[in-house]
């Protein structure tokens, strides 16, 4: 392999746990990836050596700690080249983030017969929050879509662009077919007709980075246990002038300058996003996994996951009865592969690969009006990351073949 | 215990070539089924003939273990009384060692579950347990409805 | 002491570091507790070795992450007496627990004319919510006042209550003054003339537990980092036939039963709730910490912070210029003490206290509108938890001292 | 350096016995800071006559710290020009070490600290610059606007 990174597979403690008799061949980095030992350490050494609550505190652990959580929002201003820190708000997650944007952006400023506009291939984070705030405000949902090579329909996206749509929100990268939509072209051809855009950067930023500044998209969603950190938390940046037309979606403590008997006034961005005790301990996770990400490169991630998923294509082609759902090679297309056996139901396919230590998933992947359109109910989904190997391929393939033996494909 | 057992003939025979499919004109009994967590679904439509399961259909989709069980459970039930048809659910659900499953006695009369002992292979792979339910869970709400 | 909880000290590891020259006399729990070795290493161990994505995982991995975060909803439910684990709804802590009531519930069932009661010690996460869903609905909020002991006035509450009156939100404790109102009053007044009770518990689970099933009120929020879990994590319990009322807050994946291209249906409850990766490392630390407190046993923990705060009070007393803002006695008050010293602003009393290794909170604790009530902009305040000792207390006493030596009060 | 050095005389004196507090009637200049960690506030009201500081007015309420630095501020401010006052800024900073602190020319002809000096002990508790900056950002936003 051109980009080896087998070294890094020994920061990762999930991998020496053996899954039956079989090393753990994990092929499901797109639902969430494993944590180094760099992550789980600086995360349990802040919380045995300077927890405390943030923000208020006078006493050295509360300055500590909200230290560390403000040194995790730089961070990740940094990762993803933000003009400023202000511009990040940390929250839960990818999700999170995105019913920030819907309601808080879309609620106050969609008004009737206003378009939002969404691919074929959006994850329900991106669907469901746009259809709540559709129904609120009576703005209406399109939907873009795909060529038959699974890339996103540009034409058809510049066809339906009209000065009614009021918001572009796309995947940076779909967690069922992998396709990569050439963002910055999808970003013009909105801002054409004045409409913010919004990226679901759950599975971009993870596997190829982000620069919001060349992006210039309006909003950007991420969460950090996709990209080595920790569970419970996420990003949502979004440019100043955006963040400053946005209602807060939660209210409560630290979010407020103000607290009169029935009426607030809310604290200066981002604070004003991020309503009661935040993910403190998470903070610390998330920027041990940036540092991590940034000492290995993102190009080089990038270019592994290209190398397996290049790899991959090319062994299930040998497996007569797999069907691969998603671009053909490796242009515009990341490291998830979605695919199905003959008749061998995805569910019986993950199990079949469990036996051998290979973690698939299966199933609809969130994704369901994707699936409704592929014409199946579900799809097994191979996803690599940093730590794999082509040996995981390889596992793979033999579960696959396995598989096929058994149900007599 | 190996994939072999879990993947048995017979089972495979149901889920490729399902039993008892075709719709039940005006069923006395309906109910519709999801497995929330991996989207699979069964629809069971009964109706009574003289207080035994006359016609039944069981439709669905979703991976070998749910669909051949309501399969086979579609056969094991026809021409049960009800009284059967609930002793036959308790017995799938020991099989299966779900929670709750009542305490069976062996000298009641009751239907066997013939066929779908194969299922008990299904025990060693715990999530697919729910799989395998499923039509079983929605024959009882068909009948409680 | 009656209660000797000092061998617990040994737990947490945060308490094996000195603040300067000083022990570390930690009097912030009300903010956030410190956290048990038991806790962060049974996060540390699932991360590195059972951790997957939950839900949809046919592999093994994610078969025991899903068991792992079902467990947590079960320890919950167990922890508080709930009739089901279908009434824990895990969320990422109590503000954002209130945000769903209030939006989720208030926000479809609130009408033009319809009142919200809340009470005047409330913390902002159980006031700002209201707040935005009145303005969103035209509800009415009103404070019930407190008598001259800083309790809750209950003939005042009776008084307000009419049957305009929809939601009763109220403090469990209340985490300035330490006030623990007679819930069940508060319930069967309410209930009386058919308003929903919602229940702050951030304060009240942590130190007196609750049962939620004899309480009677219709919703608790409380947040684990209080109770010795980690951050990033929270449960919203409520009735079944509550929940069933409520729409969820966020959209997104894992809460839905079916996504159509303009509409979407939800999954039963409680998943309908839970939008997105759900905090999963976080629920493993939530069952840690709850098993840890009914080791140590609720009685006892609630027990101890008595003595404390009678201990606390008495020795406050003997210091000329301190003033104590809650009620003067143990009796339906908690181990939260707020106070100010002459005219030496609680800013300069925090970093006095700080360099004796006291760590007090210092401010308007996120409720500004008892302040404004109290006639100060900011009060000290101690709080006290289970590794909490005497020695704490004379520690906060000795740095008292000082701090009117230094400003000659 | 000791919780002495922090807490000198002369800056309780200042917080106690503040300056320049009565209302500037048609200030030129206005502006209202809030610390939003600590909620420390701070207005500064400004007039000028022929170029430099007239009138001066700083209120607030907070800790010792922030309502020392504003008294302090008003006092050293008094009867400087629109130039001498940025100069004064930049030479606070500086002693405070925030970042982006101007280089200081220290030829360039400008106000002396005086008094504000003793607030240097501040340096060592970090989380207390923002206090003694507060009226200082503030002046800067009034001067700004
Ligand atoms: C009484 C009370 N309610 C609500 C909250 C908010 O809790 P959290 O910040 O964990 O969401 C707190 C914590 O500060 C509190 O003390
Ligand atoms: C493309 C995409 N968007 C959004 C999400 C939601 O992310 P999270 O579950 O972390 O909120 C995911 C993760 O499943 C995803 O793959």
């Amino acid at each position: 392999m051109n980009v080896d990174l087998s070294h890094l597979r020994k920061d990762f403690p999930i991998f020496e746990r053996r899954i039956g008799d079989h090393p753990n061949h994990f092929l499901d980095s797109a639902a969430s990836s494993q944590k180094p030992i760099q992550v789980l350490e600086a995360m349990d050494r802040f919380a045995r050596t300077n927890y405390a609550n943030v923000h208020r505190g006078a006493y050295r652990l509360s300055v500590e700690a909200t230290e560390a959580y403000e040194a995790a929002r730089r961070r990740a201003a940094s990762f993803i080249d933000a003009s400023s820190p202000d511009e990040v708000v940390l929250c839960r997650g990818a999700t999170t983030a995105l019913n920030m944007v819907a309601h808080g952006w879309g609620g106050e400023h969609l008004r009737p017969g206003d378009r939002i506009l969404l691919t074929l291939m959006e994850h329900h984070a991106n669907v469901v929050p746009w259809q709540m705030v559709a129904r609120r405000t009576g703005a209406r949902l399109d939907h873009v879509p795909l060529t038959d090579e699974y890339h996103l329909d540009l034409e058809a996206l510049e066809r339906m662009l009209d000065d009614d749509v009021k918001v572009v929100a796309v995947t940076g990268m779909s967690n069922v077919l992998g396709t990569i939509p050439p963002i910055d072209r999808v970003v013009e051809a909105a801002h054409s007709v004045g409409a913010v855009t919004v990226v679901d950067g759950a599975q971009l930023v993870p596997h190829l980075g982000v620069n919001v500044r060349t992006l210039g998209a309006d909003f950007v969603a991420f969460s950090a246990h996709k990209m080595l950190g920790p569970t419970g938390i996420g990003v949502l940046w979004g440019k100043m002038e955006r963040l400053e037309e946005m209602e807060p979606f939660e209210g409560g403590g630290e979010m407020i300058s103000d607290v009169q008997l029935h009426h607030a006034t809310w604290a200066a961005i981002p604070h004003r996003f991020e309503a009661g005790t935040p993910p403190i301990i998470e903070a610390v996770g998330l920027t041990a996994a940036l540092d991590y990400l940034d000492e290995v490169g993102m190009d080089n991630v990038a270019a592994h996951d290209r190398e397996l998923t290049a790899y991959a294509l090319s062994r299930l082609a040998e497996i007569p009865d797999v069907t691969v759902y998603g671009p053909p090679t490796v242009e515009g297309r990341g490291g998830v592969i979605s695919f199905t056996l003959g008749d061998v139901h995805p569910h019986d396919l993950a199990t079949i690969l469990d036996e051998r230590g290979v973690s698939v998933r299966a199933g609809h992947h969130c994704a369901k009006p994707l699936m409704r359109n592929l014409g199946v109910p579900a799809t097994a989904r191979a996803s690599f990351y940093l730590y794999n190997t082509l040996e995981d391929v390889d596992a793979l393939v033999d579960g696959l073949e396995r598989a096929a033996a058994l149900f007599g494909t | 215990m190996s994939l072999e057992e879990l993947y048995r003939e017979v089972i495979l025979d149901h889920y490729r070539n399902p039993r008892n499919r075709a719709p039940v004109p005006n069923p006395d009994a309906k109910a519709e089924g999801v497995n929330p967590l991996c989207g699979d679904e069964v629809t069971v439509e009964l109706s009574f003939d003289d207080g035994r399961v006359g016609a039944v259909a069981v439709r669905g989709q979703g991976c070998s273990i749910s669909q051949s069980s309501g399969s086979m459970m579609s056969e094991a039930i026809k021409g049960r009384t009800l009284a059967e048809v609930r002793d036959l659910i308790a017995r799938f659900k020991a099989l299966m060692d779900i929670e709750g499953s009542l305490e069976l006695d062996p000298d009641r009369p009751g239907a066997v579950l013939g066929d779908l002992e194969a299922l008990q292979g299904v025990k060693r792979y715990p999530v697919r347990i729910k799989c395998a339910a499923l039509p079983w869970t929605t024959l009882e709400q068909a009948l409680d409805s």
